[in-house]
């Protein structure tokens, strides 16, 4: 590589198809609600953990959706589950849910290491 | 040399049960955590023991607190248990007065009809005869009535009852033949030698007289051993095995022995004390407001008793507590439930929640617990001083009518305060325990509590039950926590406030965590009884509902909640209240929305009474001073 | 004696004022360039929000409309518009001459040509499709690909010719978002196998009952929503469409593949229209729909006292709107002659 | 694909190209990338087509690359290309050829922007004539090189030695075009076909015998896009780019791509290498690259020319595949073998000694 002092970049497209998205219909299973977000972002304005570091449940829920998992792993973590979002969301999504389940898959995929 | 082999099944069952209920006492005493082997030891040489032989007369065998609650099935499980118990006692004499010599193997108290066919002519014999068929009469009501449960619960005043596995079915048949049974046989050997009382003898002279009642006798005595026999080698495996554990419960709780938030033998024996009486179900509002009729107490309890994966029925609660309070055998289930919530989570002590035993400051001078740090973008808090905390909490912060109503009562009261989260703070932990999440709790409950200490004040305000019953439990401080509606019942004890009377109708709703959670009923009602006109409602104190916004069930619909919200609304406002008052942010947004009558929290309604003197002394110098408190982020 | 007004157009603002005109006691002739009334009512099968059949509509129409006051000129276009002081005289394509006291113009709409936006490719790529080939599919009772097979993954295009300065429509066109939440239903109604993704900008859902079937799209039918505009079409080697676009609440590029695109065309003035207002000298306005005379108290007046706009050739409106234009066109059309015969 | 469609949208874009007379404009970099592409395209004008082209000595560059790159301003910019167009009118010519797509583009682009802002004009203008003294009629018609190839692709096809017929099975080559992003994405009228499908290289090779194939990235760009090639750092964009378009036509098997752009040709044809050097990926068939041709160079091949005197041996990817299935003779051993002896050799050469 160093012969030529750069490398292909990876490209920033999401590829739909090629995505895993195990993780959302994992969560549409168990919490239905998750279909019902509008990206109104109520949630990230409200949250305590936003508050303080960069942390938007609304972008967390739209990468799930397009099995950009590895962005969520670590950053769900964040979440207090103080539950302001569930409190202010205008679809009544059950936010709180959502990020338990969220967690949880991670943790099952990491025994079956998917 | 008195024996027949149909009394083989019986002994086997009894010896079996014996042998077993010894062999599990001992596995429950050694897997007891060292403290409350201690407990336990200076409990049997203490108090504890008489208090519980009193305990399990009432509650075993009378079953006092059903009778309270339920009169039928009170009556239902006393006749059962209470006869049964009389029966058991009475035959022992009996065998002992009247038998051929004292001191007999239990099968000859059992069957001592069989054996002693002659028995009870005449005098004290017949008088003796008459008591035991009255007993037996007293048993047989109540197993009419339990039949009849099963068939259709209203009977005994359910609405709902337990669902049965198979097991429990066949357990519960030979339950139900065990007494029948006996009246038979006892009947027919009666019959045939024209002996017993106003029961068996009548029934026995009746059927004898078309019947032929010696070859009759001798098979229904054998049903009889079975039924015992089956009903004992089952026990363990069913429902059942509540009647000796509840025992142990009994006088384990009496030892002040305490759940905790680790499996244990501890919540073990409750799990197994669970009668699967149903009463939780009917407490449940999930059930009568919600329709969710799979995820009570008694469903959980045998979920874990047949080792099931619980995590669906646990995480499917608004741990309201009102089971609990309701309760007859007095298991504390929502700690159990929140051991069971907390999975394997809860395995090292760092961890460990419950602060009951150890009152330290363990493992809290680190910020973050054991394991790689979540939190670590929470910033170094650094709190000016001052005597009082205010810690409005998450929720409060999006009442903000609440907020303001506290500031002008804390300005008002004149103390040095500062408000801590003013501009955010970092969530009290509890959310997250109640997800059972207790090791990311921790580092917030650990971030939050350096920060109390800092800021060297002697008190902690808080307007959020949730945030006051984990600070309370959870939190390692030596402040004082008070929840607002304390503090101002302190200030106005103190006379620091003055405040008009505002000629409202005032109808107060307790909220779980500060009420049925953390005991506090008093101070609100005092508090507003200062200000309005308290009316009463159906559902004071531990019996008040839930408004079905809390935090704690992670699965129901907002559709299912706001059905709870306003059921529990209507109730509530039944007797047209002005306001309906309560002392929590969530319940207030909960039922605001479920609800025309105006929903407000007690600061406001103090708010509004409070007679403003002119501006208190260096109170510019105490706004200034919040606008400047930490500013996290 | 009896007034005469000519209604331009058979569709439904022409049919709805032109039955009020009757009412009203008016002899009314009803000029109409295809072969039969109603409009685009015959082109759609099912219509928002409720999913009523069209065909309803469409019979009310009829109802109101058959009956000896009214003559139904169909298969005509018209050559010349005058007006001669009180009267108009209007010459339509047969030659014949109607003589008229007031007119009504409700030439209505054209859907947007969306091979027009070339990127998209539709007639290059087989199963580019619009939301009204869609709707021929859902009366045929069966969607499939060219091929014959049916899709399995579908993708609907919002605010095709609409909001787009390429094509020179500022304008939003109104009916498209909630068409597509509906044909996305109807889709997943037929085809329960299939996805269905909405790739829009904004979702404009301000309508009685809209924003009710948008949700129902998500609960109940599990439609996806991308929030981003495609930006182009191309075929794979099996076929299948690979379509781009911003996923904007990501922030990131997107491509994903599909077996069907559905193309929600815009609404534009019709090319009717157009004629009419060349030949008349009716004002258009920049949206290229006739400019009434004030936005507010004046959307059925024209610059041409005694002409009266009804429907959409004023711009986008859905039939109940166009429905309480049309009415109001008749009324301000009454108060008119009434003026006039003084 | 439905070539009835594109049809329609190719009637839309029917540009119009001179008969006669060109001025031809060299473009900077490709007599480096592809020495042997312009001298064949003077060839084919003049020898088989019979055309006059011009090439005026004093051609400067249009500064192109420095204005892509923000380096030159648009002003002086549009005062060099103005000094161009002088040359064009004291040779008295009025065609105007330019052998670059940025070029071309960018004469496109300014005699736009001086149709809407004939101010601008008149100040470049009047800047031309104090800083040289010279005056400038617009050019009357501005057509690409590979337009003109195009509007002649019949005559080529007439006299065509080859066809791009794989010559053992028969079956046409597949080809991948590639446009030159400056060539009619900024202005799609200008381009033959339009900017969505651009007809000028599909309609030579249908010509010739080839099939042209539709793939996702076709309209992706090959990469270079100035800054990112020129700036060390952004390479990796720039050769991602080409990647993305390797990957997307692989399944497709092609057997060669060709390309109206300077730019295009060097990077489809030195990212294969380099993206087998890096990830030992190659996207042709059997292990080998997908060779690269600009249009001349296959206009030259159907032609009969010589493979190494239209300086494919320049070429990283090699093109013996493509030689070998249309079955054009060739010497290998004089692939890099220029000796005086076999240059004179070469009556025909397009080498002028």
């Amino acid at each position: 590589m160093e012969k030529f002092g750069f490398t292909i970049s990876k490209g920033r497209q999401i590829d739909y198809e090629s995505n895993n998205r195990w993780i959302a219909e994992y969560i549409y299973e168990r919490e239905p609600s998750f279909r019902l977000c509008i990206e109104c972002g109520g949630c990230a304005a409200t949250c305590t953990t936003g508050n303080l570091t960069k942390f938007s449940l609304r972008e967390l829920h739209i990468l799930i959706k397009r099995g950009e998992n590895d962005q969520v792993r670590q950053n769900i973590r964040k979440c207090m589950l103080c539950g302001k979002c569930t409190l202010v969301c205008p679809r009544g999504v059950n936010t709180r849910n959502i990020v338990v389940l969220v967690k949880q898959a991670f943790n099952k995929s990491d025994d079956y290491a998917i | 040399m008195q024996f027949d082999p149909f009394v083989i099944p019986f002994n086997i069952g009894l010896y079996f049960i014996l042998i077993y209920v010894v062999v599990r006492s001992v596995i429950w005493f050694r897997d007891l955590s060292r403290p409350d082997k201690l407990r336990l030891q200076r409990g049997f040489f203490g108090s504890a023991f008489a208090l519980s032989l009193k305990e399990i007369f009432l509650e075993s065998l009378i079953h006092r607190k059903i009778l309270k609650t339920n009169l039928r099935l009170g009556y239902m499980h006393m006749s059962l248990a209470f006869g049964w118990f009389l029966l058991i006692f009475f035959g022992t004499v009996e065998a002992d007065i009247f038998g051929t010599k004292h001191l007999n193997a239990p099968y000859k108290a059992i069957f001592f009809r069989f054996f002693n066919p002659e028995h009870g002519r005449m005098g004290l014999e017949a008088a003796y005869g008459f008591l035991m068929d009255l007993i037996l009469a007293f048993i047989l009501s109540g197993l009419f009535l339990a039949v009849f449960k099963r068939i259709y619960s209203k009977v005994v005043g359910m609405k709902k009852t337990t669902r049965l596995k198979t097991t429990d079915k066949i357990a519960l048949t030979s339950l139900w033949l065990i007494f029948p049974s006996r009246l038979l046989a006892e009947s027919f050997t009666s019959g045939a030698n024209g002996t017993g009382s106003f029961l068996t003898g009548t029934l026995g002279s009746w059927l004898a007289s078309f019947l032929p009642a010696q070859q009759m006798a001798y098979p229904f005595w054998w049903l009889y051993s079975i039924s015992l026999g089956t009903f004992f080698i089952l026990l363990p495996i069913t429902r059942y095995m509540h009647i000796p554990t509840e025992l142990f419960l009994i006088f384990m709780r009496n030892s002040g022995i305490k759940t905790g938030d680790k499996a244990g033998t501890y919540s073990e024996v409750q799990t197994y004390s669970c009668s699967s009486c149903g009463i939780c179900i009917d407490a449940c509002q999930l059930n009568f407001s919600a329709g969710i009729t799979n995820i009570q107490s008694a469903y959980l309890m045998k979920a874990i008793r047949n080792n099931d994966d619980v995590s669906d029925i646990a995480d499917n609660c608004l741990m309201c507590g009102r089971c609990d309070k309701k309760c007859p055998v007095g298991i504390e289930l929502s700690p159990i439930r929140m051991i069971q919530r907390r999975g394997v989570e809860a395995e090292n002590d760092i961890r460990n929640i419950y602060k009951g035993y150890f009152r330290s400051r363990q493992s809290v001078t680190s910020q973050y617990s054991a394991g790689s740090p979540v939190y670590d973008f929470l910033p170094e808090s650094n709190p000016e001083k001052a005597d009082v905390l205010f810690f409005a909490g998450c929720m409060t912060h999006l009442t903000p009518t609440i907020k303001n109503s506290m500031i002008k009562i804390l300005d008002a009261s004149g103390v040095n305060y500062k408000f801590i989260d003013e501009h955010g703070g970092v969530c009290c932990g509890r959310p997250l325990m109640l997800a059972g999440q207790d090791k990311e709790a921790r580092e917030l409950i650990n971030y939050n509590s350096q920060m109390i200490w800092k800021s060297g004040a002697h008190t902690l305000v808080t307007s959020c039950p949730i945030c006051y019953k984990v600070f309370k439990e959870s939190y390692y401080l030596d402040v004082e926590v008070l929840h607002h509606t304390q503090f101002i019942k302190n200030i106005i004890d103190e006379g620091s406030v003055k405040m008009n009377f505002l000629h409202k109708k005032v109808v107060y709703h307790a909220p779980c965590e500060l009420g049925r959670g953390s005991g506090v009923y008093d101070e609100p009602k005092a508090v507003l009884e200062h200000v309005i006109r308290l009316e009463k409602s159906k559902y004071e104190d531990d019996n008040s509902l839930c408004c079905g916004g809390s935090l704690a069930n992670m699965k129901i619909s907002s559709v299912k909640r706001n059905k709870i919200a306003c059921d529990a609304a209507t109730e509530l406002t039944k007797g047209n209240p002005d306001i309906l008052a309560t002392a929590c942010p969530l319940c207030k947004k909960t039922f605001s929305s479920a609800t025309d009558t105006r929903v407000a929290d007690i600061s406001e309604i103090v708010a509004e009474a409070l007679i403003i003197p002119e501006i208190k002394k260096n109170i510019n110098k105490q706004i200034s001073a919040i606008k400047e408190t930490i500013t996290i982020s | 004696m009896r007034k005469h007004v000519v209604v331009i157009g058979g569709g439904v603002a022409g049919l709805e004022s032109a039955g009020c005109l009757s009412k009203a006691g008016f002899d009314v002739s009803i000029l109409e360039k295809e072969d039969q009334t109603g409009g685009h009512l015959n082109d759609w099968y099912k219509l928002f929000p409720d999913r009523r059949n069209s065909s309803e509509v469409k019979e009310y129409l009829n109802g109101i409309t058959l009956n000896n006051r009214i003559e139904l000129l169909t298969n005509t276009t018209i050559k010349k518009l005058n007006r001669n002081k009180t009267h108009f005289s209007i010459i339509t394509d047969k030659g014949k001459e109607l003589i008229a006291d007031a007119v009504i113009v409700a030439t209505g709409f054209d859907l947007f040509k969306s091979a027009r936006k070339e990127e998209y490719g539709y007639g290059i790529y087989d199963n580019v499709i619009t939301s009204a080939d869609l709707e021929k599919m859902f009366r045929k009772g069966e969607i499939s690909l060219k091929s014959g097979n049916t899709p399995k993954t579908i993708g609907i295009v919002h605010c095709v010719g609409s909001r787009d300065e390429k094509v020179g429509n500022f304008y939003c066109s109104k009916l498209c978002c909630v068409t597509a939440v509906k044909q996305a239903i109807e889709i997943r109604e037929h085809l329960p196998e299939s996805k269905v993704f909405c790739f829009y900008m904004d979702m404009r859902m301000g309508g009685a009952y809209y924003e009710e079937l948008y949700r129902e799209a998500q609960e109940k039918w599990g439609v996806n929503f991308i929030r981003g505009k495609v930006s182009e079409a191309g075929e794979a080697i099996d076929h299948k469409l690979v379509i781009k676009v911003e996923d904007t609440l990501a922030g990131r590029p997107l491509k994903m593949e599909l077996d069907m695109l559905v193309l929600m065309a815009g609404m534009e003035m019709s090319e009717g229209g157009k004629k009419i207002a060349g030949l008349s000298g009716l004002n258009t306005g920049e949206n290229r729909f006739f400019a009434a005379t004030d936005h507010h108290y004046g959307s059925n007046r024209s610059n041409i006292n005694g002409v009266f706009y009804a429907g959409t050739c004023t711009a986008p409106m859905n039939i109940t709107e166009t429905i309480s234009h049309a009415r109001a066109a008749v009324s301000e059309v009454t108060d008119y002659l009434r003026e006039g015969s003084k | 694909m439905n070539i009835e469609g594109k049809k329609a949208i190719w009637k839309d874009y029917q540009k119009e190209i001179a008969e006669d007379k060109f001025y031809y404009v060299r473009s900077c970099v490709r007599q480096n990338f592809f020495p042997g592409s312009e001298t064949a395209f003077l060839k084919i004008m003049r020898d088989e087509l019979k055309k006059d082209v011009f090439e005026h000595p004093c051609h400067t560059t249009c500064t192109g690359i420095g204005y892509h790159c923000d380096i030159v301003p648009v002003e002086t910019t549009m005062t060099v290309v103005a000094r161009q167009f002088a040359l064009m009118t004291e040779a008295g010519y009025e065609n105007l050829l330019p052998s670059c797509i940025t070029s071309f583009g960018l004469y496109t682009e300014i005699l736009d922007t001086w149709h809407h802002f004939p101010e601008v004009e008149k100040k470049v203008r009047e800047q031309l004539r104090k800083a040289t003294g010279r005056e400038f009629k617009k050019p009357k018609n501005l057509a690409h090189a590979s337009d003109v190839i195009y509007k002649f692709r019949k005559e080529i096809g007439a006299k065509a030695k080859y066809k791009l017929i794989n010559k053992n099975t028969g079956e046409p080559l597949k080809v991948v075009d590639h446009i030159g992003c400056h060539y009619s994405k900024m202005f799609p009228s200008k381009g033959v076909g339009g900017a969505e499908y651009p007809y000028v290289l599909t309609g030579m090779i249908e010509e010739w015998g080839g099939q042209i194939i539709d793939y996702p990235e076709r309209r992706h760009c090959c990469g270079f896009g100035f800054r990112q090639y020129l700036v060390q750092a952004n390479r990796g964009f720039s050769i991602a780019c080409s990647k993305e378009k390797f990957e997307s036509m692989k399944p497709y098997k092609p057997d060669m791509i060709i390309t109206n752009c300077p730019g295009c040709p060097m990077f489809l044809d030195r990212w294969q290498y380099v993206i087998n050097e890096m990830e030992g990926k190659r996207y042709g068939q059997n292990g080998e690259g997908i060779p690269v041709f600009t249009y001349e160079e296959v206009a030259g091949l159907v032609l009969g020319y010589d493979p190494w005197d239209l300086g494919l041996q320049m070429h990283q990817t090699d093109c013996e595949p493509v030689l070998d299935k249309i079955g054009i003779e060739y010497s290998p051993e004089d692939k890099y073998n220029t000796s005086e002896n076999i240059i004179k050799s070469k009556s025909h050469s397009l080498i002028n000694v």
